[in-house]
């Protein structure tokens, strides 16, 4: 085996480093000031292959062919240098592959573009009250009426909500339909009267979420990705390309150092927490989960390289991330101690001290929410990756 | 008469405390609380004060119900399931310290006063919980030190002091003494820092005087119910949550894995009644474990809550995890019980100490 | 509350303790000499109404009404005296109940005496091959030829199967009924040539359960308990006479009393383990559930005498056990060390050094199996303390 | 070229050995093994040697195939899942400290034997495993001294000892070694206690060479694959088991909560997997980190055997707990590869030392 990326990356990783010393000048720049100096250094980057790999050029990216290795070493030099990557969230991560697999060619033209702009910001509109892990339950409803979507009802626990101006959504637009049949991967502009946004606030006093509601909101009639009651299918496409990334396990990683030099600032019987023998097994005991974790990443992004098949283990990588994360989050409230009493001036940025953890202790278990349920991820293992049959009660159709 | 589970008046004391704390303390008053900027809430306060609460444990003579601290604790359970805001324990605490004191004009003084609930009293022992590792000195009837981590010092009149060596000194508000706020977790259960720059106090207990031992161990007890409390909330409120919430067409109730998970919880939290029970029946009768059973049951119940404090918002899923849905108010307790008079690992190795081992 | 027994059993324990001091002399006895000591003993002490009290005097037994703090007395001043309590095993526990409950005079008559007299020794015979948590499902067949049941199938998991010489049964008799009511509950004779025995050996070596092998066995046409058909029924009966007894958790804390012991006797880091700060926790951990454990039995106790409902709690003690007997296995190993590559040599009684703790660490997981499997019995706090609703796929009838 | 996934090469050798070791060592005979008074079996041993396993790691010119400690330890894996008897992992780490060393002679004298399998080796480390807490004393050419927990020791020819202050010498069985059996919890890998008085040796590394703590290295990563090959033996066994066996009608396999267990069982297994590789990546190229990689690896994944073990014995229910349906096996192994060369404690006081916490 070999951890190294090899010759071919490591001259690439030259011509990266170049350009971004090159281009990445922000200097003093702030405010909207330094936004269209970002905004006109992702064109550079674009330009020259390295940002928005997989979009085609006629919709705004640089259409390269498919290199994990290469998009990992763009990625860490970057990261390097604190240039910007592709603008973030929903619309990159979802709705852009959907439309390159699904979507009709006016609507790549029309979506694509202000999106990989960072213009267009998508919320996801799946989850409502009541549907839980059973997604495909949803009961918002869309009338298609003169030539137009007319919605009704309610969208939750949609992420980056607060900034989001477009939303992609399931809605039901086949109500006589079979439960899974009946659904419509529809488009919607949130920036209209018949949307209402309310945030969510969460365990931690943040608004981490929003929900929506639709009180006969319209959308245009060929704001629908796939045909009406493909919505399900079409919600379920997935774009492989150069998804595995080293860097998913880092922020597991950066948890865990943060967690120790926690165990290095407290004390614990009047010497530092890190001396301590027992706190010494605890942390490596979660070591041996932040290993493995880490390993299995470079697995996984092998396989990718390699274009092979990622199996069971790409399965596990959420939930081991998220138990892990617990166990990092129970290690902090035994380390913090006292300061459990206490919680950080809600200044977003910056928070100091022990009792900033609290954070992490309550978010620990946002994140295994966030990406569904364990359970979720239990019966997916289990079921996908053990061949194991499928539950009665879930097994609806 | 062998006899090891609640009498009728013990469960009627706890019926009508959870009806008197359901009226007078309804859910949007508790969130009002949390989402404002005090812990102490009048009506609610005067509503236990008024059925008694305050002189439970207090004798008749002192206008008190002249019960233990079994009784107490299964009280203060049911505030703990309540999520009852303010120094409440505190305050029965310091009532149990001047009854205990061999003062008869503190306790003329102020007995009637606390229980009638009209004198608002708290404990400042904080941040390092141990009677041994106590700081605050007092000298010539003045006080002098800092204490954090103190509960509702905004509303308190009546402060009871842990002195340097292990004492207890009874301190009521005065220019000596400043009360600063601090930003708790804990939004139902606020903290300040109390700095005491020659306080006049009047000395209650002696260093050395083993009823301040006594009086800690039933600090430990109470924290100990209240969680237990805490923790069957918990329990209820996702068992309630999983009959009711429907997903693929029956209630999540239904799946095993879910069934499994929610009887983990009650596993926890069930079998921890009776161990609060005997930590408390212990000190009531002066056994000779007493001062390790509510080492032990602190440590134990406070780490049960905060167990099934995570499970609970993981079987709700995403409404568990928002603050309107007030399961965070419980997750916040459960991280007060654990923190507050010393952490689960803190009396583990007392608990070791104490067996000799 | 209180925990003390009050001047009625105190007197009462007088009483007892009289009796024992009196009576209980074996002396230098050994074998069947100490044997016969041991039988005519039982008689006197039942005479006296110490044993055998849920039994009709007519069948052996001494009558007493329930009184569970009288029979814990009874039991703590034999268990101090080391006096030999009732014979144990299956027949007492669960055939004479049920005889008592739904047995006709002459099976009474017939069996419950020399049950009593420990002449009769019973295996129970629910469990086959294939049947696991689903009892209902045995396939052990009996048919009624020429008035006698003739008995073909197998029977495993026969606790006490070395020395079992007679078996109550579940069979199935009526294949045409539905699952539950094919099965009728019958009495067996072992010793006869249709019936094998074999061990099954476990593993820790030992030899802890037997299985049953029936080759036209035979059993007389009125061996039957109930009627033809309600065996499954009969089997659920149960005797509520008694059955509180604070001893069932002093099994636990004795186990945790003996891991208190080996970490005193082992050494870390060139200390007796127990002066560690980080085994104190473990054990101080552990030593949580087993108080918990202890005080619900207390709990336990007094609601069943007090003739009150017992509630949830009665449904978690044997999880509850189950649970910290895993743990204090855990931490054996941890403390034992080395001493995990060794077994003690398999002489059963009086097996020494840390390695004894082998049969602990590997019974613990027994302990889960023999009492029904640890997800059977969540099912049954979810289900019946809870009131969940009941398992779909688990919801047969 | 980045690559951390296996070779086509090494998934070819592993099933080569897969196959050898069905072939040779059936599980009647493992059975047999078990249930006797050995644990060396000659026809298995000599299968996997004339496959070439004693020489994989070897350099060519000794006859072995050149490898790394990489492809030495996905080799043992697959014993560890086939439960193969004896000191195979031992007999190849001699071979290992042998090619390591200065001297041609004794590569000469050994290595082709060892590659071949013809002489068997062991190592004898036990007790005080780490090494600085050696104790067999080496003085003029004889060693004398008491080691504990040598498997294979009643088959082994040649004997690499642990002497006082981290030495390795090498010994030929012979009249001043005493070899007296343990009565070994696992019966596929028993153990002895060896004596040495006076007995003949060859020092083969110094007390100090940093060769010794490479080889203690690997034989961490060497112990941490066998675990990972039990473990999945663990997984593979129980999730076969669940689909094939029935109960109220349908496979116990769809019972959610069997099924959240079979998934946390392979979710304790799957990811350590590539820990493994990266143990032994790290040692193969010299890494900085590679002596912490080692034992990170065997402490957490000795756990996970021990973990996955039991927790297949409760999926399989009563059979699962039979001595004949040999899950015993793999259990009892779980506790070798625990205990031996340390448990994880030790090893992961080591990796905080080796963070330099």
């Amino acid at each position: 085996m070999d951890l190294s990326y090899g010759a071919e990356a490591e001259n690439y990783r030259s011509e990266v480093r170049a350009f971004v010393k090159r281009e990445w000048q922000p200097g003093e720049r702030r405010g909207s000031d330094l936004g269209a100096y970002i905004k006109n250094f992702r064109h550079r980057a674009t330009n020259e292959g390295l940002l928005y790999r997989f979009v085609p050029k006629r919709y705004g990216g640089s259409e390269q062919p498919v290199d994990v290795v290469r998009a990992q070493v763009i990625r860490e030099e970057f990261s390097r240098a604190r240039a910007p990557m592709e603008v973030g969230g929903n619309g990159m991560a979802m709705l852009v592959p959907t439309l390159l697999e699904r979507g009709t060619e006016a609507q790549r033209e029309r979506f694509i573009r202000p999106t990989v702009e960072g213009d267009y910001v998508w919320g996801q509109g799946y989850s409502e009250p009541g549907t839980g892990s059973d997604l495909a339950s949803v009961r918002t409803k869309g009338e298609l009426i003169d030539g137009e979507w007319v919605i009704n009802g309610q969208k939750i626990w949609t992420s980056q909500g607060g900034g989001a101006n477009y939303m992609f959504a399931l809605i039901r637009t086949e109500p006589q339909a079979k439960k899974h049949d009946g659904i419509s991967y529809l488009l919607i502009d949130l920036d209209q009267p018949g949307v209402t946004r309310r945030p969510i606030r969460q365990m931690t006093g943040d608004a981490g979420f929003y929900e929506f509601f639709f009180d006969n909101a319209k959308t245009p009639a060929d704001w629908i990705v796939g045909e009406r009651g493909e919505g399900w299918k079409v919600s379920r496409t997935t774009l492989k390309h150069e998804r595995a990334s080293i860097g998913s396990a880092a922020s597991l990683g950066a948890q865990f150092e943060k967690l120790v030099e926690l165990a290095r600032e407290v004390e614990r019987d009047g010497r530092p927490a890190i001396q301590d023998p027992e706190i010494r097994q605890l942390l490596t005991r979660i070591e041996g989960w932040v290993m493995a974790h880490r390993c299995s990443s470079y697995r996984l992004f092998s396989l990718a390289a390699a274009q092979e098949e990622p199996g069971i283990v790409q399965l596990m990588m959420k939930l081991l991330l998220t138990e892990t994360g617990h166990e990092i989050a129970l290690a902090a409230q035994e380390l913090i101690g006292d300061e459990a009493l206490l919680e950080p001036p809600p200044s977003g940025h910056g928070k100091r001290g022990p009792s900033k953890w609290l954070d992490q202790i309550m978010g620990s278990l946002g994140n295994s929410i966030a990406g569904g349920t364990t359970n979720i991820h239990r019966g997916i293992i289990a079921e996908r990756g053990l061949g194991l049959p499928r539950d009665l009660a879930m097994g609806g159709e | 008469m062998m006899r090891f589970h609640p009498t009728e008046e013990q469960l009627a004391i706890q019926d009508a405390l959870r009806g008197t704390l359901a009226d007078s303390f309804p859910k949007e008053r508790l969130h009002e609380l949390v989402d404002g900027d005090t812990d102490f809430d009048k009506p609610s306060w005067d509503a236990l004060m008024a059925l008694g609460l305050g002189g439970l444990a207090l004798p008749e003579i002192w206008g008190g119900a002249g019960l233990g601290l079994l009784d107490l604790a299964m009280a203060i359970e049911v505030l703990g399931d309540g999520a009852a805001a303010g120094p409440i324990l505190q305050h029965c605490l310091v009532a149990l310290a001047i009854a205990s004191s061999a003062s008869e004009e503190l306790k003329a003084r102020w007995l009637p006063e606390l229980a009638s609930g009209g004198t608002v009293a708290t404990v400042a022992w904080g941040g390092e919980w141990l009677p041994e590792k106590w700081t605050v000195k007092i000298e010539d009837g003045v006080l002098s030190g800092m204490v954090r981590y103190v509960p509702g010092a905004n509303a308190a009149h009546l402060f009871l002091v842990g002195t340097a060596g292990g004492g207890l000194a009874l301190c009521e508000l005065e220019a000596g003494m400043r009360v600063s706020a601090q930003h708790s977790s804990d939004r139902s259960r606020r903290t300040a820092t109390v700095t005491f720059k020659n306080a006049k106090a009047v000395e209650l207990f002696e260093p050395g005087d083993p009823t301040v031992a006594r009086l800690f161990d039933a600090a430990l007890v109470l924290i100990a119910a209240d969680a237990l409390g805490g923790a069957q909330h918990c329990v209820d409120l996702s068992v309630a949550y999983a009959k009711e919430r429907e997903q693929f067409g029956q209630p999540i109730g239904r799946f095993q894995a879910l069934k499994h998970q929610l009887a983990g919880m009650a596993l926890e939290v069930e079998p921890a009644r009776a161990m609060m029970w005997y930590a408390a029946y212990a000190w009531d009768m002066q056994l000779a474990e007493a001062s390790r059973a509510a080492a032990m049951a602190k440590a134990h119940i406070a780490d049960r809550f905060v167990s099934v404090a995570r499970a609970a918002v993981a079987a709700h899923g995403g409404i568990g995890y928002t603050w309107e849905y007030g399961l965070v108010i419980w997750f916040r307790r459960s991280m007060f019980d654990r923190a507050y008079l010393g952490s689960p690992a803190v009396h583990r190795a007392r608990a070791a100490d104490l067996a000799g081992w």
